[in-house]
C-alpha cells in the first residue's frame, strides 16, 4: 500500500527545494514565522528538560525532533480553531497561542495549566492515549451544526493508532463528515515500542482507507511540507470535505520522557540519519537568501529571555490553593463534598 | 422538591417510558442547542422507543443515529458538549456503556476539574439498566456503583413516571454531566399523571415513598415496587414499615435517610445490583456515620448475589423478591 | 476503493456459474453437503422463530438469508479449529457441531446452551458487539505458540466494525500474524441502522488496508465463493500467511430479533431483489444436474425430525438449578458466596 | 498463610517491585505456559523495571511487547488463557485499565459462568495504582472497588516484598483471573528477606500486622504504611492500635475483621480510593454485619475525598496521611 502513499517533501535534508512549484508558496514571511516558532518551542523544550533535571518541575516528555510537525500544523489554523493535544503537543500548543507560564505550570503538577487563554480553543493535554479523537471529532461536528467554518485538529502518536478510540473517533468524523483534522505524529516509537511491533500496516496514512477519508504521508520535519499540506486538509474541511488523516513522518530525537532510559531499546545509531527539522530549514534559508545572522540572533536572544521570564512567573506563580481540589468538581459542589472541604481545611488550620 | 414555572395542572396518565420520552421532547423543544443521540434512537425510536417520534419532530440532526459505538457516542458528546450543545446520549442498555466507561472515567467527569471550570461538559447518559424482563446475557446489568465512584458525574434513578420526566428535564438543565439510569422493569408496568409541561425534581433529594414506624426500607429504581409489595404483605403482620426511594444515588440524601431511620431505628436496604462493592455499602455507611447510636439492630442489605446477572431462566433468583425483603425485615425486627 | 475490493462470485442469481475454471471445485459432495447444511440450519432458524411467536422460547434474533455465509464459512473449518461467534451465529455454530438442543435451551434462557460438545471449540455467542474478535486473535495466537496448524475464524456484522474491539482484535492479529479468519457478514443493517450511516467506507474488505492483511470482499449468498475463499484464507493462515478479513455481503431477511420491527426504518422495496441464497443454490443444483427430487425431499423430512426432536429434547430437559448460579462463578467459590447461596437455597425451602 | 514445598530458607534482601520481578521469574521457570504481555514489559522491562530481564532471560515469544491496546491486551489473554496458556497481562498504570473495562467485566470475570465451567480464563492482570509517586494525571488512581463489583475476579494488593511475590505466584497458580494491583509507593519504598524459591501466599487472607487492643485499623496497599506511621505517633498517646492488611480484597477476609473488631470493638478503615463508593464501604458492612453487638463507635473511614485524584501538586492533600488517620482515631476514642 505504500504505492498509494509515497511521503511527500518539499525540502529535501540539505534544505533544497524538490519542487520548484512550490516557491512561490514558500514566501519570506512564512518561512520566518516557522523559524520563529520552531526556534521558540526549541528553546522552551531545551528549557523544561534542564528544569526537570534540577527538580523545578515534574516528569516532562520532550518534543524535540518534532518541532516542524508541531509548528507546522499549528500555525495552518485559524484563530477559532479548536486543538485537541497530547501530553507532547506543547509545542503545537504554545505556537497556537496557550501561554507560556502556564505550560511550565503543567509540568510542575498545577491544573492551572490546563486552563486556556479566553477564547482560545485548546483543550487539555489528553493524558489517556487516543481518547482525544472522539473530542475532536465531537467539537468539530458542533461548529458544521453552527454552520460555522471552524475546524479542529486532533494530535496524536504512533502509538495512539492501535487504540480503540482511534478508531471510533476516525469512524465517526468520516460517518458525519466532520471537519477534522487527524494530524498524526509518527515519531516511530510508543516508549519504547518500535512502529513494526504497533502496526503491521506499512503506513499510518493507509489507515485512512479504512474511513473512505483522504489519507496522506508527509515528510513531517520539513516544515513546509506539514504547513502547506495541513492547510490543505483545512481547507477541504472548512469547505464541507470532511476529516482528513495526515501522518507526519518524524522522529523522537530523545527520551519518551524524563524518566525513560531510551538506551535499553534503541540502538545509538538508529535516528543518527536524521536531520534535525530546524538545521533543515536554517539550510533552506541559507540556500535561499532567507538567512540574517544578526537578525537570527535576536531572535534567539528574544527567546531566551521569554522563556526565563516565564520561568520565572510559573516560579514565582501563588502556591497552590487546596480550597480549588474542592471547588472544581462540580459547577456547584454537592453538600457532601462541601462538608468533606470543610473538615478538611479546619484540619489544616489546626 | 418540584421546580417549575409554568402550568402544571394540565396532565397526562403516562408511563415511565412515556415520561422519559416527554421529558426529551420538552427539551428538545426548549431549546435547540439539545441533541439527542444514540445507536437505534433515529428512525427506529430506541429499541424500547423511549426516542419515539421524536426524530420526525426534531429531524435528523438533532436526534441522531449513531454508528455502534459507544466509546464513540460519549467520546463526540464531550466534543459537542464543550462547543455548546446539549447532548442525550444513549446507551442502548447498560451492560453496554462498559465500552464508554474509559471516556466518561478519564474525561466526561473530570473535564470541569481538570479546567478549573473553563470547559465543562454538561450531558446526560440514558442508560436503561436491570434485570427481570428476560433479556439476554449482558443486557440486565445494573452499575450503579461503578459510576457513584466517579467524582464529577451525577448518578440519577428514577422509579415512576412523574420522577422520571422531571428527573431527566433537571438532568439535561444540569451544569454537570449526569448518569440517568432507566429501570426497564418499570418502563410499561404503571402509568401515573405526568404533567404535560416542563418541570424538575430536584436531583439529590430523595422521595418519602410511604411513613412507618418500626423500620426504614431504602431503595431506588426497578426495587421500589418490589418492596411496596413486600411491604404490604409485612404490614399485614403489624409491623410499620416506611419506605424512601433515594432517586438520586450520587449526590447522595443523607439527610432524609438519616431522619428515617433515626425515627424507626432499623434499616434494610434494597437493590438489584450485587451486593459486594454495591451502592447499598454506602448506605450503610452513611447510617453508620449519621445515626449510630439510633440503631437497635445492624443495617440489613436485600441485593443481588455475588455472582453475574444469570441467564434469564434463573434471573428470577438473582434478584430481590418480596420475600427476601420480608425475612430481611423480619431480621432487623428479630435482633 | 471498490475498485481494489471487488465482489467475487462464483454463481450468480439464476444459479448460472460466471466462472468456468471453478467448475472443478464444485464436487457432488460439497453441493450437497452444502445444500443440507444450508436447509437444516433454516428449519431449525423457522422452528426457533416460530416456538419465539408460541412463547416456548425467549426473543430470538433470525439469520434468515444469511445460510450461505453461515454454512460455506463453516464447513471450510477443520475439526480442531476455533470458533468465536455472535449472538447470529447459530447456524455457523450448528453447522461446525454445536448440539441443537442445546442452541434451544441457549434461546430459552439457559446458560447450558452455552456449553459446546466436549472437543468442539465453539466460543459461547458474543453478545457485546465485537468483543470476541481480540479473543479469536489470542486463541489462534496460541495455536501458533503451540506450533499447530490450527486457526480460528470470528463471525461478526458490519455494525461491530464500528467498535474500539474490532479495531484493536484486528490489529493484534496483524502485528503477531495469528492463524485469524476475520468473518464479516455485511447484512447491511445493526438493528435498524444501515451500513452508509455505519460508515463511510464504500466496503468493509477495504478496512483490511489499515492492518497490512488480505481483505476480500464476497458475495456472502453465493455459498460457493463463501466456501472456496474461506478456505483459501483459512489455508493461507494454516501455512502461516496470517489473518485475513472476508466481508460476506448478504441480507437480513427479517427482523433484528423477534422483538424487532423492520418496517420502522425499512421499505417494502428494500431487499426485495435478493435472491434467497437456498434458492440460488438450488437452481445451480437444476442447472448443473445436482438436483433429486426425491433424496431432497427425504432430506427435509429428515430435517423436520431432527429439529422436532431436539424442541422436545429441549422442552423436557430438566429444570434449570438455582445452584448452579453460584458454582460456576470460581472454580472454588469463596465463603462468602457458599453462605450467600446456603442462606438462600434454605430460603427456598421453607 | 504460606504454602510451599520447597526451600524457604535462602533469602534475599528485596523491594516490593524486586519481588514482583522474582515471581514472574519464578512462574515462567516452572511452567512455560506462563507469558508475560504488555505495553513496554519486553525490551523495556516495564516503565518501573517489573519485568527487567524476563524478555532476555525468557525469549520474546513468552515476554512481549504488544501494541497500545488495552482492551487489545486483555482480549487476546482471553483466548490465549482459553487455549491453554496463563497469561500475566501489564496494565502500565491503573489508570489506563478502563479501556479493558468491557472485556474484564463482560468476558474475563463471566466465562467460567457462562460455560458452566468448560471454558476457563485464568490470568493475571497486573496493575500499578495509586497516587503520591507525582506521576501525570489518571496515572494515580487507586480503582478496586471498580473490580470487587466484579463477581468472577479476585482482586489482590499486597503491601510488602514478601506478600507481593507469595501473592503473585498464587495469583498466577489460581484457577480463576486475578486483578493484581500493585503499590507503586511501596515498589521501592522498603525491603524485606523474601525467599529465592517459589512459595505462595494464600488468597483471601489478611494479615494481623501489628496486634493491639483499643483500635482496629483495617486498610490495604499503599496505606499500610501510611497507618504504621500514623501508629507510632498514635500509641505515643497511649492507645493501642492493631493494624490489619487485608492483602485480599476480594474474597474479603471477613473473620480476621470480625476477631480484631470484637475485641477491640473500634474500628477505623483508611484507603486511598474516593471515599463514596470505595471499597472502605464494605468493610464497614462486614463489620455492621458481623460484630454490630460489639461497636462501641461508629467505623470511621479515612480515605480520599470524593474528587478525581489531583494533579502531582497537590496530591498529598488528597491522600490519607498519618495524621488524618491519628484524627480519626481520636475521634473513634473519643466518641
Ligand atoms: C490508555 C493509555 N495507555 C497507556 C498509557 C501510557 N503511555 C503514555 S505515552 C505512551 C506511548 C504513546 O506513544 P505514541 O502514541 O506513539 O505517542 P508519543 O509518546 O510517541 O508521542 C504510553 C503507552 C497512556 N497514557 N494511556
Ligand atoms: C457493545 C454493544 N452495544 C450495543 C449492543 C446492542 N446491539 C445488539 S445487536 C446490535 C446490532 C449489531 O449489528 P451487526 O454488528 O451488524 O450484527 P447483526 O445484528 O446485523 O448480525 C446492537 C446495537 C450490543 N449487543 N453490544
Ligand atoms: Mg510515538
Ligand atoms: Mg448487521
Amino acid at each position: 500500500m505504500t504505492g498509494h502513499f509515497p511521503m511527500r517533501q518539499i525540502i529535501d535534508d540539505h534544505g533544497n527545494l524538490l519542487d520548484e512549484s512550490y516557491k512561490k508558496d514558500l514566501n519570506e514571511e512564512l518561512v520566518h514565522r516557522l523559524y520563529f516558532h520552531m526556534y521558540r518551542i526549541r528553546t522552551f523544550d531545551l528549557k523544561a528538560k534542564s528544569l526537570q533535571r534540577q527538580g523545578r518541575i515534574g516528569t516532562y516528555p520532550p518534543f524535540e525532533g518534532q518541532e516542524a510537525a508541531q509548528v507546522g500544523s499549528a500555525l495552518a489554523l485559524g484563530d477559532d480553531d479548536w486543538m485537541f493535544p497530547t501530553y507532547r503537543d506543547h509545542g503545537a500548543m504554545l505556537t497556537f497561542g496557550a501561554n507560556m507560564m502556564r505550560t511550565f505550570l503543567y509540568w510542575n503538577g498545577r491544573v492551572e495549566g490546563c486552563v486556556p487563554p479566553e477564547g482560545k480553543k485548546i483543550f487539555p493535554a489528553a493524558v489517556p492515549i487516543a481518547t482525544q479523537l472522539p473530542h475532536a471529532a465531537g467539537a468539530a461536528w458542533a461548529e458544521k451544526k453552527k454552520g460555522t467554518k471552524n475546524i479542529s485538529i486532533a494530535y496524536f502518536g504512533d502509538g495512539a493508532t492501535s487504540e480503540g478510540d482511534f478508531h471510533e473517533g476516525m469512524n465517526f468524523a468520516s460517518v458525519f463528515q466532520t471537519p477534522t483534522i487527524f494530524f498524526n505524529q509518527n515519531n516511530q516509537y510508543a516508549i519504547s515500542v518500535p512502529i513494526d511491533r504497533q502496526m503491521n500496516s506499512e503506513t499510518i496514512a493507509q489507515k485512512s482507507v479504512s474511513y473512505g477519508i483522504p489519507g496522506v504521508r508527509i515528510d513531517g520535519n520539513d516544515c513546509f511540507v506539514v504547513y502547506l499540506e495541513t492547510k490543505k486538509a483545512i481547507e477541504r474541511a472548512r469547505n464541507g470535505g470532511g476529516p482528513t488523516l495526515i501522518e507526519a513522518v518524524t522522529w523522537r530525537t530523545g527520551a519518551h520522557t524524563t524518566a525513560d532510559d531510551p538506551t535499553k531499546y534503541r540502538n545509538k545509531e538508529q535516528g543518527a540519519d536524521v536531520v534535525d527539522p530546524i538545521v533543515r530549514l536554517e539550510r533552506f534559508m541559507k540556500n535561499n537568501g532567507y538567512w540574517d545572522e544578526k537578525k537570527t540572533n535576536s531572535i534567539h536572544e528574544e527567546l531566551k529571555v521569554e522563556v526565563e521570564q516565564a520561568v520565572e512567573a510559573m516560579e514565582s506563580y501563588p502556591k497552590a490553593n487546596v480550597e480549588d481540589l474542592f471547588d472544581h468538581v462540580y459547577a456547584n459542589p454537592p453538600e457532601q463534598l462541601l462538608r468533606q472541604k470543610e473538615l478538611y481545611m479546619e484540619q489544616l488550620r489546626r | 422538591m418540584v421546580i417549575s414555572t409554568k402550568n402544571l395542572t394540565e396532565t397526562k396518565s403516562m408511563t415511565v417510558i412515556q415520561a422519559i420520552n416527554d421529558g426529551m421532547r420538552v427539551m428538545l423543544e426548549a431549546d435547540n442547542t439539545t441533541l439527542v443521540l444514540g445507536e437505534d434512537v433515529g428512525k427506529n425510536g430506541g429499541v424500547f422507543r423511549a426516542t419515539d417520534g421524536l426524530q420526525e419532530r426534531f429531524g435528523d440532526d438533532r436526534v441522531i443515529d449513531t454508528p455502534l459505538s459507544e466509546s464513540g457516542i460519549v467520546g463526540t458528546s464531550v466534543g459537542l458538549a464543550v462547543n455548546g450543545f446539549k447532548p442525550i446520549a444513549e446507551m442502548q442498555f447498560m451492560g453496554f456503556i462498559y465500552p464508554a466507561y474509559d471516556q466518561i472515567m478519564t474525561h466526561v467527569s473530570r473535564i470541569r476539574m481538570r479546567t478549573m471550570g473553563h470547559f465543562s461538559v454538561p450531558m446526560v447518559i440514558r442508560a436503561p439498566y436491570g434485570a427481570g424482563v428476560r433479556a439476554p446475557e449482558i443486557h440486565s446489568d445494573s452499575a450503579e456503583a461503578l459510576f457513584t465512584h466517579m467524582p464529577g458525574l451525577k448518578v440519577v434513578c428514577p422509579s415512576s413516571p412523574f420522577d422520571a420526566k422531571g428527573l431527566l428535564i433537571a438532568s439535561v438543565k444540569d451544569p454537570d454531566p449526569v448518569l440517568f439510569m432507566e429501570p426497564m422493569r418499570n418502563y410499561r408496568a404503571s402509568r401515573e399523571e405526568v404533567p404535560v409541561d416542563s418541570y424538575s425534581v430536584e436531583i439529590g433529594k430523595g422521595k418519602l415513598v410511604k411513613e412507618g414506624n418500626d423500620v426504614s426500607i431504602i431503595t431506588w429504581g426497578a426495587m421500589v415496587p418490589v418492596v411496596e409489595n413486600a411491604v404490604q404483605q409485612i404490614e399485614n403482620n403489624g409491623v410499620s414499615c416506611e419506605i424512601i426511594d433515594l432517586r438520586t444515588l450520587y449526590p447522595l440524601d443523607q439527610d432524609i435517610i438519616a431522619q428515617s431511620v433515626e425515627k424507626t431505628q432499623r434499616a434494610v436496604v434494597v437493590h438489584e445490583a450485587q451486593g459486594t462493592g454495591g451502592f447499598g455499602n454506602d448506605v450503610v455507611t452513611s447510617i453508620n456515620d449519621t445515626s449510630f447510636l439510633y440503631l437497635k439492630a445492624p443495617v440489613e442489605r436485600v441485593t443481588g448475589f455475588d455472582i453475574p446477572v444469570p441467564f434469564s431462566a434463573l434471573e428470577d433468583h438473582y434478584l430481590p423478591t418480596p420475600k427476601r425483603v420480608q425475612e430481611a425485615v423480619e431480621k432487623a425486627m428479630n435482633f
